[in-house]
C-alpha cells in the first residue's frame, strides 16, 4: 500500500489532494459531501483584513470545459474566520491552508499577523494574483519587486509555510516565482485563473458587469501544467499544481509535471466530492503501478525525457 | 500531527434519479418526472433541483455546470419529484432528450423554501416557467387547509402551460398574456394587483388578508415588490441567478440585498427564496 | 438582406469568415466540403522559403474542448506554394492570405519578396508566433523590437495588407501589438495558440516529443476573445479574430469584441464545413437583428459599456 | 474583385448513419454496423470510417476530434458497412452505448486502400483490433478468385473475437496468443514466418507466392517488416496514428519515410496502408 503522505518543504499533508481555495468557502458545505480529514487540506476563500462584498453580478459565466468568474474576492475577513471558521475546521480534522489577500502590502501583512497567533493554520497561500480586485492583488502579482515585497511582508508576520499563488497574466511569470522564492516563498501555488471574456451575444454586451473575469476548469489543464512543468525544471521548489483538475489522472499529469500537491477547484462545483474521489483515484494508481511514495511521482516526467531537451520552449 | 476525528460523517451525494415519465406540454414546456423517494419526502416548496446536463465536468462532458430547476411537485406516495422547464439552451435541450429509463445525475433539494403563513389566503403570482414552485406549494397550501389563489402570465396562450397542474393541485387560477390570447391581456401584475385593489375595495377578500408568493421575470416582481410594499402585502419571491455550484462554496449566485453589497446572500442556500424587502430592486 | 462585406483597412473580404492558417492545408481538401469562394478566405498554411519537415508525430493530443499541436509548420515551401496551390486557389475563387514564416529576417523577407508579383495574393499573414519552431519564429513575437524589424523588411519587401499574427505567449502582447503597428503592419490576426502540455499517465512522460505544444480549440475562446477587446479598446486597428470558433455566435463574439474578420481553425478538423456554416448563421444573425452591414457589429459590445469602465483589468 | 466562378462544386459531406446493429463479442469488443449504402458501395479494404464520439465540437460535445475505425466490411447489397473495435478510452466508450436506431455523424471511406496482388497469395498478419480490415479484405480477395490465409494474434483467446469473421469471409486462419491459451504460443510474426518458412522449404506455397498484408501494434509490425526485407516478401501495412482530421488538413497524422523526416506523408490520405518499404520503422 502506497504512502499518500506528500511533502511540501516544511509542510506536510497527509495526502496530496488540497481542495482550492475559492471554491471551497470555509469547508462547511463540502463537509456535507465529503470527509475533510480525508483530503490533503483545504485552502479557504481568500480572507482580508475586514470584510470584502464582492462583484456585482452574474459573477460566473460558463465557456467550454471552463467557466469565467468574477467573484471579487467576497469574504467575511479575517476576524471572522479565526472566531468561527477556524475553530469548526479544527473540529473536522482538516488541514488548513489560508489564502490571504490584501489591497496593500500592510493589510496583507495584517492578515498574516493575525493568522501568526491562530492554531491549525498549517500553512498561507499568498494571493497576489487574483484578477476580480481593481485596486489590490493584481499589481503585486504582476510585479517582480512588489510581489516580493509582500512575500517578505507576510513571511515576517507569520512563520508559517508560505506558498505564493501566481497569475498567468503576468508578464514574466519565471521572474515573479524568482522574485519571490528569493523573498522567503516555500514555494508555489500554480496557477490563477486566466484573463477571459465572454460576450452575451443576444444582449450585444459582456456578459460579466466586469467585463473580464478569470477562466478555471478542464480548458486551462493544458496551460496550468506548462507552468508546473517550467517552474519544477527551473526551481526545483514545493509547488501546488491546480488547474481544470476532474480526475485522478488529472492530478497525476500535475504530479508527473513537477507538483508535490495538487488542489481541486472548479470540479467541486459540478460533484462536489470530486477531491474524495481524486484521493481514492491516486492510492489506487500508486499502489497499481508500484509507487511507494507520492515523492517517487513527483516531477518524474521530467526524467523520462532527460537527455532530451527539457524545456524547449518556455516564456522569458 | 494529531489531529481529533471528524466531528460529522458526510452525509449528502448527488443522487442517480431515474426518469419516470417526461411529457411535451407543448410551447417548449416539459414535465420531467423523476424516482426520487427520498426527494419527495423530505422536500418543500420553493427548494430545487440541480441537475447535471451533458455529462457535466465528467469524462465526456463538455458542460461544466449543472441546471436549477423548481421542484415542481412531489408525490410522497408515489416516490416522485416532477419539473416543468422550458426548451431553451444546452443544458435544457440535453435534458429534453432524456427518455424515461434513463438515469440523471441530481443534487436534490437544495435551497430554502416558501414559509407558508398559515394565517393569510396565499396568492401566487408566476411569470413563464415560474409557475412551476407554484405547483409544489399550492398542494401544500391545500394540504393545510388554505385556499390558493394563483395568478399566471406568459406572453402568449401557447405558453401558458402549467396552469392545468395549478388547478388540478387545488389552486383556484388567473391567466394573463400579454398579447391577450388568453384571459387578461396585459401583465399578470397589473392583473393581480387590480384584482387584489377590487377584492380590497369590496371590503376585503372573503377570509384571511393576502400573502403572497412570485416567481418570473426580474422586471414582474420588481414591479410586484413595489406594489406590495405600496400596499402592505407580504411577498415572498424566488429568484433566480447563474448557478454555479448550487450548494454554496462559489458565491456565484449572490443577491444584493436593499441596503447595498454588504447585504449580498446566497440565492442557491439563503434563498432561492427571500422576503421581497430582503432584496434590493433597483 | 444584410451586406457580409467587411473591409480590413485595406482588404476588403467578401464575408468576415475565413479558414485559419495551419488548419486548412491550402485549400485542396476543404474544398471536397465547402466552397471556397463562399468564405472570406482561405490563410494557407505557414509557407517558408523552402520546403520543412515539421516535427516527429505524435503531433497532437486532444485536450478538454481543446487540441495541443506541434506540427513545427511542415510545408512545402514557397515555390511550390507559387506554383502549384497558388494557381488552383484561384481557379476556385478563393480569396487568399499567406501566412509567412521563416527563422531569420531575412527568410520572412524572401517569402514576402517571391510573393510580392503573384496574382491573387489578398494580404499576408506574418506568423511570428508559432511555438514550435525552436530556431525561429517564436524570438519575434515575444521581442517587439525584432517582430517591428520583420514587419518593416516583409512589408518592404511586399506591399500587400499584412496582418501580424501576435503570441499570446509573448511577454508583453499590448508592447509587440504597438511595435508592429508602428512598423507598418494594417492590422492584427489575434491569436495564436498557447504554449500548453499534455502528460501520459500510462507512459509517464510527455505526450509529445516536443513536451510543449500549442493549445486551441474552444477551450481557448474566451482567452482570445480578452485579446481582441483589448487590442480594439487600444489600437482601433483591423483585427482577425481566431480561438475556439465552432458556431456563429462564436464569430458573433469576435466581431462584438472588436474583430472585422474572423478564422475558423481546429473546428473544421471535426466539421469540415464549420466556416461556411459560421458564413450562414452571421448571415441570419445580422438580418434578425437588422444590422445592415458588418461594420455596426464590430466592437459594438464596447459601446454597450461606454461610461463604464472600458479595459479595467487589461494585462500591461 | 471579380473571379472566376468555382471550378468544381464541393461534393462531401459527414454523413447521418443509422446504427443498425451493435454487438458485443466479448474480451471488450464490439460489432458496431452501420446503415450506409453510399459508403457500402464506395468502400475499399483498408480504408476508413472517422467517427464523431460524444458529439465532438459541437453545441454539447467536449471530444474535439473524431475517432477512426477501419472499415471490418461493407456489403453493397445490405447496404451496411462494419466496424470492430475495442471498448477503450473516452472515444471507444461513448460508442460502446450507441443502441440501434440512433445516428452517428461519419466521415467515411477515407484514405488510401489494400492494393491487392492478384498474381499471389494473400497473407493477412493481424494483431489485436488489427483484424479489422482484413474481414473485409478477405471477402475482397476471395471475390477475386484468391484464397487468403490470415495469421491472428492476441495477448490472450478471450481477445480473439474476430477469427469467425474471417473465417466466413473465407480466409483460412491461424491463430497465436502470448499466453497461449489458443492456438500458436508465441506472436503472430513468428507463426508467419514460421509458417511460409516451412512452406517456402517444403517448396512453395501450393499455389503462387505470398503477399503480406499487416495491421496491428507498431512493434508487431516493425518486426514482419523486417522479416518481409530479408525474405523478399511484398508487405503492405496499415498504420495508426493519432488523426485530428482524418482529411488531410491538419498533418497530425504524418509517418515518416524510409530515408528521413523529408518523406512524411499523411496516413490518413497517402495512408493508413502503406509500403512497407516506404515507412522507417527505426
Ligand atoms: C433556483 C432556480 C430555479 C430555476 N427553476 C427553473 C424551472 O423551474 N424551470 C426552468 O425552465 N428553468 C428554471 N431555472 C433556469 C434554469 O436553471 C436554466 O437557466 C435554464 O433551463 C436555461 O439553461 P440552458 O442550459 O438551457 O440554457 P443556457 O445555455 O444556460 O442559457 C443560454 C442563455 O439564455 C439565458 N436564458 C436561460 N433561460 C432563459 C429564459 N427562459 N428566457 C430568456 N433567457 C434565458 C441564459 O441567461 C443564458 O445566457 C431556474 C434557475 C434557478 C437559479
Ligand atoms: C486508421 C486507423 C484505423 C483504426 N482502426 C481501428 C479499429 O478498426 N478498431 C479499433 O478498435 N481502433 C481502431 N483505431 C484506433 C481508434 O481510432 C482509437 O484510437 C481507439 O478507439 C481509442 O480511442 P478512445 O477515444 O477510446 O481512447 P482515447 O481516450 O483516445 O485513448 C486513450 C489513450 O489510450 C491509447 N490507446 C488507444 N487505444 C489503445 C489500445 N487499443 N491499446 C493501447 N493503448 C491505446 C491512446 O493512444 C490514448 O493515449 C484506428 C486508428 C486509426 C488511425
Ligand atoms: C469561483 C472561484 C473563486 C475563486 N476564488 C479564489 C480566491 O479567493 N483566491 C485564490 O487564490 N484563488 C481563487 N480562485 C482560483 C482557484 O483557486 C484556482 O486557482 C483556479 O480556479 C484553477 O483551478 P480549477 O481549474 O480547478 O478551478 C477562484 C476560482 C473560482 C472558480
Ligand atoms: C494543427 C494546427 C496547425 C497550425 N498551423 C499554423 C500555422 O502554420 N501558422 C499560423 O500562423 N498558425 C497556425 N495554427 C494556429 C491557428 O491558425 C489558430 O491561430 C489557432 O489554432 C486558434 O484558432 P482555433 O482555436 O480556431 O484553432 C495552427 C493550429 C493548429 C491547430
Ligand atoms: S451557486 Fe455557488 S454559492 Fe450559490
Ligand atoms: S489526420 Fe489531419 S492530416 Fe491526417
Amino acid at each position: 500500500m502506497s504512502d499518500l503522505t506528500t511533502r511540501l518543504g516544511p509542510l506536510t499533508l497527509r495526502n496530496p489532494v488540497l481542495l482550492a481555495s475559492g471554491t471551497a468557502g470555509f469547508g462547511r458545505e463540502l463537509a456535507e459531501y465529503l470527509d475533510l480529514a480525508g483530503l490533503g487540506g483545504i485552502i479557504v476563500k481568500g480572507t482580508s483584513p475586514s470584510p470584502w462584498y464582492g462583484n456585482p453580478g452574474p459573477r460566473t459565466v460558463e465557456t467550454p470545459s471552463g467557466l469565467i468568474n468574477s467573484i471579487g474576492l467576497e469574504n467575511p475577513g479575517l476576524r471572522h474566520f479565526l472566531e468561527e471558521d477556524l475553530p469548526w475546521l479544527r473540529t473536522q480534522g482538516a488541514t488548513v491552508i489560508v489564502n490571504v489577500v490584501g489591497r496593500t502590502v500592510e493589510e496583507y501583512a495584517a492578515v498574516a499577523e493575525g493568522l501568526a497567533g491562530a492554531d491549525g493554520v498549517a500553512a498561507l497561500e499568498l494571493n497576489i494574483s487574483c484578477p476580480n480586485v481593481k485596486a489590490g492583488g493584481i499589481q503585486f502579482g504582476h510585479d517582480p519587486r512588489l510581489a516580493a515585497e509582500v512575500t517578505r511582508a507576510v513571511k515576517a508576520a507569520c512563520g508559517r509555510p508560505l506558498f505564493v499563488k501566481l497569475s498567468p497574466n503576468a508578464p514574466d511569470v519565471p521572474a515573479v516565482a524568482e522574485a519571490v522564492l528569493e523573498a522567503g516563498a516555500d514555494g508555489l501555488s500554480l496557477i490563477n485563473t486566466y484573463l477571459a471574456l465572454a460576450i452575451d451575444v443576444a444582449r450585444l454586451r459582456p456578459v460579466l458587469p466586469s467585463v473580464f473575469g478569470g477562466l478555471s476548469g478542464p480548458a486551462i489543464k493544458p496551460l496550468a501544467l506548462r507552468w508546473v512543468w517550467e517552474a519544477h525544471a527551473r526551481f526545483r521548489v514545493p509547488i501546488i499544481g491546480m488547474g481544470g483538475i476532474r480526475e485522478w489522472s488529472d492530478a497525476a499529469e500535475f504530479l508527473l509535471a513537477g507538483a508535490q500537491a495538487v488542489a481541486v477547484g472548479t470540479a467541486s462545483f459540478t460533484e462536489p466530492r470530486t477531491a474524495a474521489f481524486v484521493v481514492e483515484g491516486l492510492r489506487k494508481w500508486l499502489d497499481e503501478r508500484g509507487f511507494a511514495t507520492v515523492g517517487e511521482v513527483v516531477g518524474l516526467a521530467h526524467r523520462a525525457i532527460d537527455g532530451e531537451e527539457a524545456v524547449p520552449l518556455g516564456q522569458s | 500531527m494529531s489531529l481529533p476525528p471528524p466531528a460529522a460523517r458526510p452525509r449528502r451525494a448527488p443522487l442517480a434519479l431515474r426518469v419516470a415519465a417526461h411529457e411535451d406540454l407543448g410551447g417548449g414546456l416539459r414535465w420531467l418526472t423523476l424516482a426520487a423517494p427520498d426527494v419527495a419526502a423530505a422536500a418543500e416548496p420553493g427548494q430545487f433541483a440541480h441537475v447535471r446536463c451533458g455529462g457535466g465536468l465528467g469524462p465526456d462532458g463538455a458542460l461544466g455546470t449543472r441546471r436549477a430547476y423548481s421542484l415542481a411537485d412531489a408525490d410522497p406516495d408515489r416516490g416522485t419529484v416532477s419539473l416543468l422547464y422550458r426548451v431553451w439552451g444546452r443544458g435544457s435541450v440535453w435534458l429534453s432528450q432524456r427518455r424515461p429509463g434513463e438515469v440523471l445525475d441530481v443534487l436534490a433539494p437544495l435551497g430554502t423554501p416558501f414559509r407558508l403563513d398559515p394565517h393569510r389566503t396565499p396568492v401566487f403570482v408566476a411569470g413563464g416557467t415560474g409557475v412551476a414552485p407554484f405547483i409544489f406549494l399550492a398542494r401544500r397550501a391545500r394540504q393545510k387547509g388554505l385556499r390558493p389563489l394563483a395568478f399566471v402570465g406568459a406572453r402568449t396562450a401557447a405558453e401558458l402551460a402549467g396552469g392545468e397542474f395549478l388547478a388540478a393541485a387545488g389552486a383556484e387560477v388567473a391567466v394573463a398574456t400579454d398579447d391577450g390570447t388568453a384571459g387578461f391581456a396585459g401583465t399578470v401584475v397589473d392583473l393581480v394587483v387590480r384584482a387584489l385593489e377590487e377584492t380590497a375595495a369590496a371590503g376585503g377578500l372573503a377570509g384571511p388578508s393576502p400573502a403572497l408568493y412570485a416567481c418570473g421575470p426580474h422586471a414582474m416582481m420588481a414591479a410586484l415588490a413595489a406594489a406590495c410594499a405600496a400596499h402592505g402585502w407580504p411577498l415572498q419571491v424566488s429568484l433566480e441567478t447563474p448557478m454555479a455550484c448550487g450548494i454554496g462554496i462559489c458565491l456565484s449566485c449572490t443577491v444584493p440585498g436593499p441596503r447595498g453589497p454588504g447585504f449580498y446572500r446566497r440565492c442557491c442556500v439563503e434563498g432561492p427564496v427571500f422576503d421581497a424587502r430582503e432584496v434590493a430592486w433597483e
